[in-house]
């Protein structure tokens, strides 16, 4: 792969053609938040938090799903790439119940923490208040759809790394919700091998183990790209 | 079939319907079918059989003729003389028409819609030449129009690059709305790398309002298919994809009836025409998802998928189906390609602007005189399409705005009549020319409602994957309901405008980035309208129920 | 923070809606802070302090909870007409939050399923409208009924972030905004 | 419910309707990529998209059965729901929009105490609203039980709705 130049806030920068903008950006060490993305998994380009304004390019482009090319000027944080995210944080909040007070993983959560670093205070929008069941009926695990952010973590996890493909997701728009097979009960699930990553890579208090409270529920952040650099090289002690 | 059979098979068409004193098309459109079209083809039959003309008279079923709202419509065919097109047909009028014309009884002019009329004169029918004047289920009657001619035309004096450079060269743009070129998309696609390549004709016309794709499949269905094969041609591809809107059953039948027929003659399938060409056209029926007019959605669909899009690029011409490079034009695109290569680039590059080559379809809805389907050189204005064509307001009525562009286009006001029609004219004024819905509002259309109507439908369509398109249309919604019932506060309004342009600029797709367009463009020349129901609590139009809440609640 | 020879002492007042009270027990944790505090500014309104109706001119407001009654709604109308900068104080006030969980039930059904069906000692339906507040269909933010100025989420806000807060709004500037303070919950 | 593979022969229940969803599997090789044309000619033959048919459609494609709740849940013109035995579908397109179609679906709706998009109780009739039927000449426009209605207004859309349900009551 050749090498490419290009600009990241007027800073020169090179990169591997072709390399995906998101990892060129954090490697400069600039910040950009994200929610779909997780290393280890596909991308989605769904979140929108890490988009970015390319040169020439009327749209902005969502950094995890671009291309490092030769020559490209990209900005990440002007006054309006920021503002926008601030908005894009606030409608997650506003769509559905994350009520952090009483949620489990309160002061762990990605949602929570991307929202504090992008300086959201309160949210500008009607709280919908959607009042959307939970599903505890799996052994360990329960599912509080309210706290669901739809990034689609859970269902890649399960179909790309564990290859169980238990999870999806149902209907469309604000209606969409997350599913395990014909969406039947968690624990009456055929698929599910119980084996707790989708637990791992969710953002939110949507996934958690069963008897924690307020607080905690802890996930391990690393837990993915441990796994799946320990399959490549063959080690496995963490 | 070789090409020299195809010349001999229009040839013969044509002196077989040249013996015919009079052919009657019947409109058989959803239209005329619902004015009462079926009555008319009986009557028409009985009486024909009744005076044993059926050797000089010949009765024939044909797709939409356009003056939707005339119906049943009836044209009548005679050798050596112009088509007369008569208009609201009944049985018993039809009976007049047919003495007339098979029997030198009195003219039935009464019936008949003036030569003169411009919806009739003011056209210039490309896509929509065939459509109204042959049965859409025969082969046959679309060869001896000439059909067909184009592909061979192509498969046997063109190189494919040839081929690309003729649809280049006769600035030819896409009909579904974006306005790309279509001859640079084809050349992307024939150049990029890959064994296998795929056409696909996007047929999902979700726009509320518009039909001309639904039309052009119905009644003219061979045209689309020609269209698609000289793109395989052009692209190197040997299977192409129609993808057709789940609300039109007719339409795929008759692609399914129209596929098999040229698969018959050899003008689809292996060797087409007897050339080295193959090409299979396999039919995919949508299931109701407006996102899946976008084109990597539709390609999600095609592969049994959700509909929903994914970022470009990479572009489907360099990563489409399955992988591979894929050419996605719309229907109405496709249905201009014939003509195209058989009259010439430059015959087509002669009308319209010189920005935009050609002509374009537009169907005429909303509070207009005569609704119906319209194809009319580019450049022309919005004047002459809703006043000359489209006959003016009814009832006297004020002309308030058109709405283009359906969801994702906007509202233009009466000052900007005089607009001609081009994709950058429309753009420029805030709305696009999008497939060609066009709708006229009269002074009882509220433009708030409007814009809440279409936020509506977005919401409802949004695939979800992205948060800007899922979960802002909700709450841009959510304002713009509160202003029509008089329950907004003074800071809905900018907030509601912040909210358009962000996910205008942030949305992952074409649906979301489109869909704060109703909002701004009505914003932008209807703006006290807005004002009126937020400060004083009036809906102008007088559409809106406001009932005003005293405090906080909403 | 002023000094206490500044030219008028600043009328600070708290308020509270629809909440559980913890923001004032926060508050309450200033401790020696608060007698700073008062130091420089009186306590005109509050709900630890036995006044009955809310006063005119008060330069800072913080508001606890969230507007969940026809009598929170009155207040925070009166609040705002009195007040020179509202503070939202508190996730209650800032979000909703535990206040605005009942969001997804109907009133009727709330009030039918805890109190006339429900096995509670307060008013049964008819019986003591007069005194209850009417509950208004949704709990609302603050901010969704009147014009907030500034934000103190937390549930409830340690008094670090109030002080820094009440110190940054009497002096005139904004609320910092560290990062570790902005979360809610 | 079994959980082997089902086979042409192994039909859940010996219902022969499942004979022509097997003929549709066939004719499109048993691809994956053929899911929607399997569900759309399973929905014609059943009426509508039951959990043993989506079930016995995964295992048939060896697909996840998310995967098919996803995409058979996306499209709205699936249904996982038996319809009435009337139906009743407004156009709601921006041409019927702007001529006032929406009174018509409010009047349906006061009629029959059904909402739009629902079912009846009893089973009879369900209302469903179009985006757009592309007739637009037609604003607005009604499809009752397979039949396309023209220039409608509530009052004549009652009228013919209920002579459509009463019919059967009648009989």
């Amino acid at each position: 792969m050749p090498v490419v130049t290009l600009t990241i806030n007027d800073e020169l920068v090179s990169a591997l053609d072709g390399e995906l903008l998101l990892k060129v950006i954090r490697e400069q060490g600039v910040k950009l938040p994200t929610l779909c993305h997780l290393d280890g998994l596909s991308e989605r380009g769904g979140c929108r938090l890490c988009m970015v304004e390319v040169e020439g390019i009327h749209r902005l482009q969502s950094a995890c799903t671009t291309a490092a090319r030769e020559g490209m000027v990209v900005r990440t944080h002007t006054d309006r790439l920021v503002s926008y995210r601030k908005m894009i944080l606030e409608l997650l909040f506003a769509e559905r119940n994350h009520v952090c007070a009483v949620c489990v993983m309160n002061r762990h959560c990605e949602l929570q923490d991307v929202a504090a670093k992008a300086g959201v205070d309160h949210v500008r929008y009607d709280y919908l208040a959607t009042g959307l069941p939970m599903d505890t009926s799996h052994e360990r695990f329960g599912l509080d759809q309210n706290r669901c952010i739809l990034c689609g973590r859970c269902q890649r996890v399960c179909d790309e790394v564990e290859g169980a493909h238990t999870w999806d997701v149902m209907g469309r728009g604000a209606g969409s919700r997350v599913i395990t097979d014909l969406n039947h009960p968690w624990g009456e699930s055929r698929s599910c091998t119980s084996c707790g990553k989708c637990v791992q890579v969710c953002p939110t208090g949507a996934l958690f183990n069963k008897g924690v409270t307020v607080s905690e529920m802890e996930k391990e952040p690393e837990f993915l790209t441990r796994i799946l650099e320990g399959r490549e090289k063959k080690q496995w002690s963490r | 079939m070789r090409v020299a059979d195809l010349k001999t098979m229009a040839e013969q068409e044509s002196a077989a319907l040249a013996v015919f004193r009079a052919r009657l098309l019947v409109c058989y459109s959803a239209p005329c079918l619902a004015a009462g079209a079926d009555a008319v083809r009986e009557a028409l039959e009985k009486e024909v059989a009744g005076r044993g003309l059926a050797a000089d008279v010949q009765l024939v079923s044909t797709g939409c003729l356009g003056p939707c709202s005339r119906g049943p419509m009836v044209t009548v065919s005679q050798p050596g003389q112009a088509d007369a097109v008569y208009e609201k047909v009944t049985p018993e009028t039809a009976v007049a028409i047919l003495d007339h014309h098979a029997s030198q009884g009195p003219p039935a002019d009464g019936f008949r819609m003036s030569p003169e009329n411009p919806f009739l004169t003011r056209q210039m029918r490309v896509a929509l030449a065939n459509c109204g004047l042959i049965d859409p289920e025969r082969i046959e009657d679309y060869i001896a129009r000439g059909g067909y001619g184009g592909l061979a035309h192509a498969l046997h004096e063109l190189d494919p690059s040839e081929v690309c450079f003729e649809i280049k060269h006769s600035g030819l743009r896409g009909r579904g709305g974006g306005g790309y070129p279509t001859g640079l998309k084809w050349n992307l696609v024939r150049k990029a790398p890959g064994a296998k390549k795929y056409v696909v004709a996007n047929g999902d016309e979700g726009d509320p309002g518009a039909y001309m794709d639904r039309t052009l499949m119905e009644s003219d269905p061979h045209r689309v298919l020609e269209g698609m094969a000289i793109a395989g041609y052009a692209v190197g591809a040997e299977q192409g994809f129609i993808y057709v809107r789940g609300e039109y059953p007719v339409a795929a039948q008759r692609l399914d009836k129209a596929i098999k027929a040229a698969e018959r003659l050899g003008l689809l399938g292996s060797r087409v025409l007897e050339s080295n060409f193959n090409f299979r056209i396999d039919i995919r029926i949508g299931a109701g998802a407006f996102v899946c007019g976008e084109e990597t959605a539709l390609m999600a669909s095609i592969m049994g998928l959700r509909g929903q899009p994914v970022p470009r690029p990479p572009y489907p011409a360099q990563k489409g189906l399955w992988g591979c490079p894929t050419l996605i034009n719309n229907v109405e695109t496709f249905g201009n390609v014939p003509d195209i290569v058989s009259k010439g680039s430059d015959w087509y590059a002669a009308s319209g602007t010189p920005k935009c080559r050609g002509t374009k379809v537009f169907a005429l809805c909303g509070q207009v005189e005569n609704t119906g389907l319209v194809e009319v050189p580019m450049g022309m204005t919005l004047r002459e399409i809703v006043y000359d064509l489209g006959g003016g307001i009814p009832g006297g009525r004020a002309f308030k705005a058109v709405q283009t562009g359906g969801p994702s286009g906007g509202c233009i006001p009466a000052s900007h009549l005089d607009t001609p029609v081009d994709y950058e004219g429309l753009q420029q004024l805030g709305s696009i020319m999008g497939s060609g819905g066009f709708i006229v509002m009269d002074d009882r259309s509220c433009m708030v409602d409007v814009a809440r109507f279409f936020m509506e439908f977005c919401l409802d369509e949004s695939c979800g994957k992205c948060v800007p398109c899922r979960a802002g249309t909700v709450q841009m919604h959510r304002i713009l309901t509160r202003i029509t019932q008089g329950k907004a506060g003074p800071d809905d309004l900018e907030k509601l405008e912040a909210l358009c342009e962000m996910v205008r600029d942030s949305s992952l797709c074409g649906l979301g980035q489109a869909a704060p367009n109703p909002v701004l463009s009505t914003l932008r020349w209807f703006r006290d309208e807005y004002e009126a129901h937020i400060h004083e609590k009036r809906c102008p139009a007088g559409v809106c129920r406001l009932t005003p809440s005293e405090g906080g609640e909403r | 923070m002023p000094e206490a020879e500044a030219p008028a002492r600043k009328r600070i007042a708290t308020a509270w809606l629809g909440g559980c009270s913890g923001c004032h027990m926060s508050f309450l944790d200033l401790d020696l802070r608060l007698i700073d505090l008062l130091a420089a500014a009186d306590l005109v309104f509050s709900p630890i302090a036995d006044i009955k109706a809310f006063p005119e001119g008060v330069d800072l407001t913080l508001v606890e909870g969230a507007v969940a009654n026809e009598e929170n709604l009155e207040l925070a109308h009166r609040i705002r007409a009195n007040s020179r900068i509202v503070a939202s104080f508190g996730d209650c006030a800032v979000t909703g939050n535990v206040t605005s969980l009942r969001n997804h039930l109907p009133v009727e059904e709330l009030l039918t399923g805890l109190y006339k069906a429900g096995s509670g000692s307060v008013p049964r339906s008819g019986e003591g409208a007069e005194i209850l507040p009417e509950l208004l269909p949704r709990v609302l933010p603050l901010h969704q009924v009147i014009a907030v100025d500034a934000f103190i989420p937390g549930c409830p806000p340690d008094p670090d972030r109030i002080w820094a807060a009440v110190t940054a709004l009497l002096d005139g500037r904004p609320v910092p905004s560290v990062e570790g303070e902005r979360t809610f919950g | 419910m079994s959980i082997e593979t089902p086979t042409p022969e192994s039909h859940p229940g010996g219902d022969p309707r499942y004979k022509l969803v097997d003929r549709a599997l066939k004719r499109f090789q048993y691809r994956q990529d053929a899911l929607i044309e399997v569900l759309h000619l399973s929905q014609e033959t059943f009426g509508y998209l039951g959990e043993a048919l989506l079930t016995y459609v995964a295992r048939a494609l060896k697909l996840p059965p998310s995967h098919v709740y996803g995409v058979a849940t996306f499209y709205h013109f699936f249904t996982l729901k038996p319809k009435g035995e009337h139906n009743c579908i407004v156009c709601m397109g921006t041409a019927c929009y702007v001529k006032r179609a929406g009174e018509v679906v409010e009047a349906l709706e006061g009629e029959f105490g059904v909402k739009a998009g629902h079912t009846t109780e009893d089973g009879k009739l369900s209302v469903s609203i179009a985006r757009c039927l592309g007739n637009c000449s037609l604003a607005p426009l009604l499809v009752v039980d397979g039949e396309v209605l023209g220039h409608e207004t509530p009052e004549s859309t009652l009228a013919k709705v209920r002579a459509a349900v009463g019919k059967e009551q009648a009989e």
